[in-house]
Parts: structure tokens; sequence; C-alpha cells
């Protein structure tokens, strides 16, 4: 296995003025490479957080396919692909964020990190669109949940179960719900990412929490790739 | 007996350094965040504990006679959730662990000292919820959570009490994820991973199953909440959910966490036995790639809890083999100290005895398991005392013996004190009697088929645990001996030198205790671990350790 | 040993004896390996004891000694699943004639109906040597069916029929255990068992009967309607029930189901799940419209409509003529 | 991981950019036409092939200096798999369903 080890400080290490360091540290190097991984172990447990949920849907998708289909065509899947877009986007700026903080750009690390706020943030108000369609159509699961006489796409002769058709929405509200927190929690680290880099924080040389958030953010947005095809677009062909 | 000599001059270190509540609440010493997490733990201990005393008095007659029915299903669900989540899961990885992996390494710190004490305070949020949850009523679904019992039926605090433990567990995520990056990132120059203790590798293994499976239980315990509260579904049979859907992803966790309370202790034991057999430890690599594997394999077993809640007979065949293979590593580990011993100069300390005492019982409650892995077996045991039993031998017997062991071992370089070794030594001597005596009767009580969770129980299993609960009281003397005299040692103990055992590993190359940052500069390794024939080749005098 | 010691069950089952060879067999091992282990342990700590000016011998371990007790372990552990499976497989596998009690559980009580129609409330009764299937569900929540001295254990589990079976052996009374958690009363969801001699049985079974449960099923699925479409030829709209029951049948969707218990439970509870190829899904739900009993007492019906061809009538488990045969007797 | 890969990275990040939209587009296209067993399976593969993108491009795992995060990233991996396939195990082979 390949690691770092510590490097027993040298003299010449001593002398140079290093503020972001941790005392614990021995070099900077070492102090990236362990916020990274850190981050990267984080993320580990992200998965199996989602990976819960994703055997819960592949179980009863396993079994409720039809009404999973009912469910899921009732859900607009443009916003969804849209949002999809957005995210993509977001990520987009995100690595810029971080090329600009390498390369010393401080105006566009700013930009960058406000746009990706930015898409976020439309990402956010576009759920609650379809989170408010939802609530409309009496779709969200509990007492006031309704799903009467809704044809199976590929059956439509047949109607949906209701009963399958609340587990299929409730994974669906837990699902996004839980990435949607996920969202607001990373905006909350970009706001302090960017008042980081407002106060010049960032330098090509130390940009490590840059590149933590932007790890975060991206997991974030690969999430989503998947929530996408699994929620949206069950049995949507014709 | 003088090994070393002690300064008469008071040296700093990480105890004295500073005085006030604030340093400790708001330190980021590992060491400091250790003691913390040892003062919280002993305290869910001894509410456990508490409880378990009370189950083994309720079950000493036939009738239900000393609580209600509800008080006791209170008390054996509370008793399961303090000990497992509030003192197993954190005992070793989060006070031994803690304080010995960045000595161990030759670290100033863990990785991430902030995040460390954030993770304290996260158990401390949590436990103060379980403590709310049961002052205002308590819960009584059993510490499995099975739905639909605890998300439509049981009119306790089943949302509180979940929350609790969704919020512990993200405590022993973060340690875990600590201790992999210090692991990684930290070890001292020439500290590869042939050379580091088997006490760190055990503790990579744990914090895989802590970082893999602990998020896994924690949206499990979401979806429970959300069951309950709402009414969804997904594991409500009466709105076509699937509760044994809950018991796969509970277990998907909860098995493999049975391994984050034993590895821990297999890695104490592994740093016991070559000291004081003043040997190197049989079969370095194999022990070390024992606990990768016991840690990997955990995750494949899971449903051998679930051979006769419903599954597929296909899928109780998978299970069942794979649980064998899990039991392989750990037979492989037990072989591994016993050969330890083979030719060695073994010494009969106090930690020592807590060492054999834990081979003792983990190989009977490993053995047991084979039982319970086997199909036909588990059948007529399954849910009874024998299933009780066994995984008391794993984590009283084993885990908490190892968890004493190293306090033991350790506590010269935490307090900085020797406890007095006589009444260690009977307290070891106690604790394993008691322990057979309280946990040997239900393997008996088990086959002849008294269930778990009875509250009252058929007239002709009483003498069995009469034997048990006389057992009970043993083993309670046998803990609180300990507490006493570690307490009366931090006061008037005789100060520990440096390396009373004449140890190998940096944790002994420190001042004890240990000062702040541990190491005044990086040390470099260049021994291999467990170098016990040149450390007594390097004294010239008989090699004499303390006790 | 004595009354209030016992330190074995009874062995009052067909499957009691094979269980207990495996077991025995297990302690036997497992008594060995503890023994080895324990007695190394002594004997090391005794003979290697610390001596003033003797040093350890060290030895780094040894890869032949560490691959010999990794393979022997595993080869024995292979030979202890394969026992335990086969002893499962037996236990998961109730005889094709066996008499048929349908169980269901409910906090905090088991009610048991037998296919003749007696109905029973935390007891059964059942004659030595007869096969006997349960057929389980529960009302609420999990509860697991358990009787000792038969080695025979169960979960019981809500929305679907789970299934065990046992041959009682030798007469007495036995207790029976709710061993998955299920609330307050858990403990005192007890029963027992009785078995009796066949013809005290036959006594005690003429009493009491309100006539066979496939007779109630028969009533109400005229009651509730489902001979209208349910016609005993294949005009009907819905597929003719006559011999379906442990057949496979090909769905709607090109999947293969076998006509168990669980089938025709999903069939009347939520009849769009698997439709029977060539049929419209036109049958409305009864989900909410019958109790478990009710639901046993359809299935016991279905179950028993056999081909027109065949003679004697219905197979209710009453007229089976030798039903203590069959493939139970492999099980000895 | 610094420099021999920099020279230029803003056309890697823009092309990786435009290969998730179009996938994007194509997951949804997909979705409209009746392929049998294989919706899925299209469906989840666009989805895997833009997660690689975004780790290996935009969360850089493709210049990590070492192989320890790749390792990270395939384990997790791994155990996600015997989540779901070995819960499958048993909803695979069991016939029933819940109703009630």
């Amino acid at each position: 296995m390949s690691d770092s080890q510590a490097v027993v400080p040298t003299a010449a290490h001593e002398d140079i003025h290093r503020p972001a360091l941790l005392h614990h540290f021995a070099t900077e190097e070492q102090q990236r490479d362990a916020s990274n991984l850190g981050m990267w172990i984080f993320l580990a447990t992200e998965v199996m957080f989602f990976g819960g949920l994703f055997c819960a849907y592949l179980i009863y998708r396993h079994w409720y396919f039809g009404d999973f289909g009912a469910a899921s065509k009732s859900i607009n899947a443009l916003l969804g692909g849209v949002n999809t877009a957005v995210l993509i986007c977001s990520s987009l700026t995100v690595v810029l964020a971080i090329w600009a903080a390498q390369t010393a750009r401080r105006g566009m690390m700013l930009a960058m990190l406000a746009l990706t706020m930015l898409f976020g943030l439309v990402f956010l108000g576009i759920k609650g669109v379809e989170y408010r369609d939802k609530f409309d159509e009496n779709h969200v699961p509990g007492a006031s949940f309704s799903f009467e006489k809704v044809p199976i796409p590929s059956h439509p002769d047949q109607y949906a179960n209701p009963q399958h058709a609340q587990i299929f929405f409730a994974l669906y509200f837990i699902m996004t719900g839980l990435h949607a927190l996920h969202m607001v929690v990373g905006l909350g680290i970009f706001t302090w990412l960017f008042w980081m880099a407002w106060k010049g924080r960032f330098t090509p040389e130390y940009y490590t929490p840059l590149e933590i958030g932007g790890l975060y953010w991206h997991f974030v947005d690969i999430v989503w790739i998947y929530l996408f095809p699994l929620l949206y677009l069950i049995d949507r062909h014709p | 007996m003088a090994t070393a000599t002690v300064p008469a001059v008071e040296r700093e270190d990480y105890l004295n350094k500073e005085y006030g509540i604030a340093s400790w609440l708001l330190t980021t010493d590992h060491k400091r965040i250790a003691l913390l997490y040892l003062i919280s733990i002993t305290f869910f201990f001894f509410i456990g504990g508490f409880f378990a005393l009370l189950i083994r008095l309720e079950l000493l007659t036939p009738a239900g006679d000393l609580v209600q029915a509800d008080t006791y299903n209170k008390l054996f669900t509370q008793h399961g959730q303090v000990m497992v989540f509030f003192f197993l899961i954190p005992s070793i990885p989060a006070v031994l662990g803690n304080f010995l992996i960045p000595l161990m390494v030759g670290a100033k710190d863990l990785a991430f000292p902030r995040i460390n004490l954030l993770s304290w305070y996260l158990y401390i949020i949590a436990g103060m919820m379980m403590v709310h949850c049961m002052l205002t009523g308590g819960v009584d679904t059993g510490w499995t959570f099975y739905t639909p019992f605890s998300t439509a039926f049981s009119n306790t605090k089943v949302i509180e009490a979940g929350l609790a433990i969704f919020v512990a567990g993200f405590s022993s995520i973060l340690t875990g994820l600590n201790f992999v990056v210090t692991i990684h990132r930290m070890r001292a120059p020439g500290l590869t991973w042939s050379r580091l203790p088997l006490f760190v590798w055990a503790h990579y293994a744990t914090s895989i199953i802590q970082i893999l499976g602990t998020p896994v239980i924690a949206i499990t315990l979401v979806l429970v909440v959300a069951e309950r509260a709402l009414h969804l579904g997904i594991f409500d049979p009466k709105l076509g959910g699937d509760p044994l859907l809950f018991q796969h992803l509970f277990w998907f966790y909860s098995h493999p966490a049975v391994y984050i309370m034993i590895l821990p202790s297999m890695g104490v034991v592994t740093e016991i036995i070559p000291c004081f057999s003043r040997k190197r430890v049989f079969g370095y690599i194999f022990v070390a790639l024992s606990s990768i594997a016991i840690a990997v394999f955990g995750f494949l077993v899971w449903a051998h809890h679930m051979f006769v809640a419903g599954i597929s007979v296909y899928a109780a065949l998978v299970f069942s083999i794979l649980s064998y293979a899990v039991a392989v590593p750990s037979a492989v580990k037990v072989f591994n100290w016993t050969a330890t011993l083979y030719k060695g100069s073994i010494h009969y300390s106090a930690p020592m005895l807590y060492a054999f005492g834990f081979v003792g019982l983990f190989t009977i409650g490993g053995l047991t398991g084979l039982f319970l892995s086997a199909l036909g077996v588990d059948m007529h045991v399954h849910d009874t005392y024998f299933v009780i039993a066994h995984f008391h031998y794993i984590m009283v017997g084993g885990a908490l013996m190892g968890y004493l062991g190293g306090m033991h071992f350790w506590w010269p370089k935490i307090s900085g004190r020797l406890y007095p070794e006589a009444w260690a030594r009977l307290a070891a001597l106690i604790v394993f009697i008691g322990f057979n005596l309280t946990f040997f009767p239900q393997f008996i009580l088990g086959y002849v088929g008294m269930p778990r969770r009875y509250y009252q129980y058929p007239p002709e299993y009483q003498v069995l645990n009469v034997l048990s609960t006389a057992g009970a009281t043993v083993l309670a003397v046998g803990y609180l001996l300990p507490m006493i005299y570690f307490l009366w040692s931090m006061r008037y103990g005789k100060p520990a030198p440096d390396n009373p055992w004449r140890a190998a590993g940096l944790e002994w190359m420190v001042q004890s205790p240990p000062t702040t940052f541990n190491f005044a500069e990086q040390p470099v390794v260049t021994w291999e671990a467990y170098n016990y024939d040149e450390i007594d080749k390097g004294y010239k005098e008989e090699p004499q350790l303390v006790g | 040993m004595f009354d209030n010691f016992p330190l074995w069950p009874q062995r009052a089952s067909s499957m009691a004896g094979n269980v207990d060879a495996l077991f025995i067999f297990l302690v036997i091992l497992s008594g060995m390996m503890t023994l080895l282990i324990f007695v190394s342990l002594v004997y090391f700590a005794a003979r290697y004891r610390h001596r003033k000016g003797v040093l350890a011998e060290q030895i780094e371990g040894s890869t032949p000694l560490e691959l010999t007790w990794t393979i022997i372990p595993f080869g024995v552990f292979m030979v202890i699943f394969a026992w335990g499976a086969v002893v499962y497989f037996q236990q998961r596998t109730p005889p094709r004639d066996a008499t048929e009690v349908y169980v269901v559980g409910k906090q905090w009580m088991w009610k048991l109906e037998h296919a003749e129609g007696q109905r029973e409330i935390n007891s059964l009764h059942v004659p030595v040597g007869r096969d006997v299937k349960l057929i389980m569900t529960s009302q609420d929540v999990i509860h697991s069916f358990f009787v000792p001295d038969f080695r025979i254990k169960q979960d019981v589990v809500p929305g679907r029929y789970t299934v065990t079976w046992f041959r009682a052996t030798k007469a007495g009374t036995y207790h029976l255990f709710c061993t998955q958690y299920c609330g307050t009363q858990h403990s005192g969801m007890i029963g027992s068992i009785v078995v009796m001699e066949p013809a005290q049985y036959e006594a005690w079974m003429s009493g009491g009967s309100t006539g066979p449960l496939s007779a109630s099923g028969e009533k109400m699925f005229a009651e509730l309607g489902c001979a209208t479409c349910h016609r005993s030829d294949s005009q009907g709209r819905g597929p003719n029930l006559q011999g379906m029951f442990g057949k496979t049948v090909l769905l709607e969707d090109g999947r293969l189901v076998t006509a168990d218990e669980n089938y025709i439970r999903e069939s009347i509870l939520d009849p769009g799940a698997k439709v029977v190829r060539g049929f419209k899904p036109v049958m409305p739900t009864f989900q909410g419209l019958v109790s478990e009993e009710q639901l046993n007492a359809l299935v016991a019906y279905v179950k028993s409509l056999t081909p027109p061809s065949a003679p004697g009538g219905r197979n209710t488990a009453m007229s089976s003529p030798d039903s203590t045969s069959g493939q139970g007797s492999q099980v000895q | 991981m610094h420099d021999h890969a920099k020279s230029s990275p803003l056309k890697t990040y823009f092309t990786v950019w435009g290969a998730l939209l179009v996938g994007t587009y194509l997951t949804y296209k997909a979705a409209l036409i009746d392929l049998g067993p294989f919706n899925p399976v299209v469906a989840l593969g666009i989805a895997t092939t833009k997660a690689l993108l975004v780790a290996l491009f935009f969360m850089h795992l493709k210049n990590a200096s070492e192989r320890l995060l790749k390792l990270v990233v395939a384990s997790t991996i791994f155990f996600l798999m015997i989540l779901l396939f070995l819960t499958l195990t048993d909803y695979m082979s069991r016939p029933w369903t819940i109703t009630s």
C-alpha cells in the first residue's frame, strides 16, 4: 500500500511560515493528504447511507414494478432532467473554481463559487416546485395520500395498487429529501468557502478546503445522477 | 522492582498541563478525549449493568413478581441498547484506541483532533437523548427494533431511542474515519505496515466496519422513525412492506457490529500475550490479516440471524456457509495466541490473567457460534437462552474481558500510577468465575427450550436461572472492584515508571503519563513489532516486571 | 434428572433425534476443541512460566502450521454446514399428505384451526405418529412458533404464510412458546401441544367441530361471489381453480409461479399482482374484507378442489388414508 | 499530482461537462424506447458512466498520485454490492410477497 508517512521535520522546514499547518502534522503535504483521504472515507460512509435506501428501492421495485411505473410516471421527468443538467453545470463551476484557485485567479474563483451556489439554489427551487405538485396531487404518503385508479403503464387495463405506489412515493420523498438536505449542507459549506476565498485564504499552494468541499459537492451530484433514472424514468416508454 | 527511577520533581504531562473544566471540555488532545470517553462509557456501563441485575433478579423466580411485564421489557431493551451502542461499541476504540493509536504510530495526535472531540460530543448528545428516553418512559422494542412491532404496535418512545442511536452511530463513524486516516497518514518514518502493532491492525479492521456498516443502520433507523411517524408502508406488512427487509438492513450492520466489539479486544490481547510471554507474536502476518478477514467476511453473514425468520431456503444455505467462512480467521487467532505462549517466559500479571480469560471465554463463545450457524441446530436454539449465552460469551467474556485487560495493561501509562496487583488478580479471578456461573447455565437453559425475553417462565427452568442470577451477583462484584482500585490508585497508587512491563511499542517509550503532544521529536522506527528478544537482551539484570 | 432441573429437552418428535444428533456431534467437537485450547493454555502457562535466567525462545511463526489450522477447521466446518443443511431441509419440506393445521398468531395468543374444523386457543391436539403441517400467519406483529420438545421453530410473519411441520412420537403435553418478542405479554403467549394416542385423538376429534375448514371456505366462496367467475369449467372470467393447487401457473407477464398457499393468499388480497395468462385483471381485491381466519378457510377450500376426474372427492387431510407414510417416513 | 496534467485541464473539464449533459439527454431518450428488460440496464449503464466521469475527472481520481483513494472507492462499491446482492439472494429465491 502506498501512503505517505510522516517526514522528520528539518530545520529548513521550521523556518518557513506556515499559517495553515496544524501543529500535529509534519508537512502541508501530509495535512492535505490526510484531509483528502478523510473526505473520501466520509463519502464511502455516504454511499452506504444511501445504499440502504437503494436496497429498499431495489426490492420493492422488483416486487411492485407496475405500481412503481405508474407512480414514477406521475412525476415530472422534465423537471428532473433539467435539475440533472443544473447539477452537472454546478459541478463544472466547482472544478473551475478550484482551477482558478490553482492559477491564482481570485475574481474567477469567487464568480465560480457564487455560480455554484446559484445553481444549487435553482436545483432546490425546482425541487420545491416538484414537491408542491406532489402535495397538490395528494401524492405525499400519509393520511391524505390518494392514488386511485391510476393505470399501470405497461398494463393499461390494470390500476396500480395505491399502497404499493405509496411505498414508491415514500422512497421518492426520503431519497430526494435526503439528497436535498445534502444540497443544503453543501450550500452551507460553499458559503463558508466563498467567505474564506473572499478573505483571500486560498492560494495556489493552499486550497485544500476548496478541494474537500468540491469532493462533497461532486458526490451529491453523483447521487442525483442515479436518482434521476431510478425515480423519474421507470417504465416510461409508451 | 525498581525498573526505572521515578523523578522526584513532577513532570509536565497531559493531565497536569492545564486544569479547569474548559481545558477538558474543549480539549483536542486525543488522550484527554479518551478519558472523557472513559468516564462516559463507565457511566453507561453501570446503567446497563444495573438493568442486567434487575433482569436477573426478576428471573430468580418463575413468576413475574419483581417488576411489571412492561417494565421488564423495557429493562432488557435498554440493557441491550445501552450496552451495545453506548458501552461496547465505543469501549475499546474510543478509550484505548483513542489514547493509544497516535502513540503507537508515533504521531502527536489523531489526524482530525477537532472531529475527535465532535465525535465525543455526538456521543454525549446521543447518550443524553437515551437517558432522557429512559427517564420519560423508555422503550420496549428489544434492542433489535423489529418491525412491525416497533413501527406500529409499541406505545413507547421508539422514535427518541432510534434517533439517539442514529446520533451515536455518527460518533462511531467519525472515530473510525479518524483512525483510518491516522493509520494511513500519520505513521512515524520506518513504521511500515509489517511493523505496526497488531492492536493498530485490529483497530484498522474495526474502523472499516464502523465506516461502511454504521451508515446502513443509520438510514434504517431513519426509515423506522419515518414509518412510525407517517405510516409509509416500507416496513409495515399491513401496507405492503416487508418486515424481513428491516431485518436484512438491521443485521447488515448489527452483525458486523459484533466485530466492532470483539476485534479491538483481540487487538488488546495480542499486545498483552507477547509482552507477558516475552515473545514475538506467533504468525504476525496471519494475525494481522485475520483481523481484516474478519472485518470483510463479517459483512457476508448477517442473515444467519434470520434462519427461522422466513427467508428462503436458498438464502439460508448461502448465509450458513458464509458464516463458517468468518469462523476460520477467528480460529486462526486463537491458535496463534496459544502458540505464542509456547516456549515463552510467562508472567501471571493481572493483564495476562484477563488475556487468558479472554482466550478461554472467546473460544467457548466462538465454538458455540458454530452451533448457531448450523441450520439444523439453529432452528431449535434460535431466540433461546442459548443465543443469549453465546453472544455474552463473545461480548462480555470476550470484548469486556479484553477491555479490562487493556485497562490494566495501559493504566500505568494513562494515569501514571500503578494499581494494586493483588487486588487486580483477584478481580480477574472473580470476573472469570462469576461470568461462567452466570452464562454457562444459560446454554443448557437454551437447549432445554427457555426462550429469550421471557419475563416469566415455566417452573422447571428455575434452578438454572437461580445459578445464573447467583453468578451475576459475583460478576457485579468483579466489575466494581477494578473501578474502586483504579480510582484509589489515582491518588494512592505508586507512581508508574515509563515502561512498567518492559513492553515493546512506541507508547512505552514516552513518559507516563505522556505529554500533550506525546513525542518531543518525531520518532523513527527501526525495529520489528514485539521485539521482546532484543528488549530482554538489552537489560543487563534479570528482566523483572512490576507486579 | 430432577423435575425442576432438566438438562435435556424431551425427544418427542421425529425431528428431535436429527437435531440432537448434530447437536451432540457439535458438543463433542467443540468440547474437544475447548479442551485442547484450555489444556494448551494451562500447560504452556505452567511449563513456560517465568524462571530466573531463562529467556523466552523466539519463534516467528510457521506457515505450514498456519495453513493446517486454517484448512482443517474449514473442512470440519463444511461438514457441519452440510449436516445442518440436511436437517434444515427436512424441516422445511413438509410431507405432501400431512394433516394441515392453520395457525394465526396475535398479541398474545395462538389461534389454531384444524382442517377438520376444530378450533383451539393456545393448545393443539394431535395424534402420535401423524405428520402435521402448520400453515401460519400473524394478524399483528411477528411471532414465532416454538416447541422445544419437537425441536421446531418458525417465525410467524404478518402478511404471508410460513410453514413448518412435525410428527409427534410420544404422547404427552409439551410446551408451545412464542420466541419472537411481541410485546407486553410475550412470555404469556405460551400454550401446549397435546399429543394423544390415535384412539383418544379420534374421540377428541369427534366433538366440537363445525364441519371441515374447507366447508366454511366453500360457504364464503359462494357468499363472496367468487364462484361467478371461478367456474368449474373453462367459461369463467377467472381461472378454473379445480386441481390448481400445487401446479405451476403461467402468468400474464411470462413468469411461472407455483400455486401454493402464499400464491392463493396474494391472489385474494392483491389480485392484480400475478394474473394468470389468458385472463384480464378484473378481480377486485378482498383486502380488508376478510379476516385471517376467513382467508385460511378460503385457502383451505381452494386447496381442497381436486380435478373432477379424480375419485374420492375432496382431499381433506381427514380422508387421506395413510397420512403417516409418504415423504415423512424417510425422516427417522 | 501537479504540473504534467495541468497543461489544459479546462479542455478536459468542458469535454466532460458536455459528455455529462449528452448522457442526461440520452438517459431521458432511452427511457422512452421500449427495450424490454434492458431499459434499466441502459439507464444504469449511462448513470454509471456519468458517475465515473465525475469521479475520474472532476474529483481528480484519475490523477490521484496513489492507489489508496482508488482502493477506498473500489471497496466501497464492493461492500455496497454485498448489501444489494446478498439481500437479493433472499428476495430472488422466494416467490411470495407481502399481502394483508
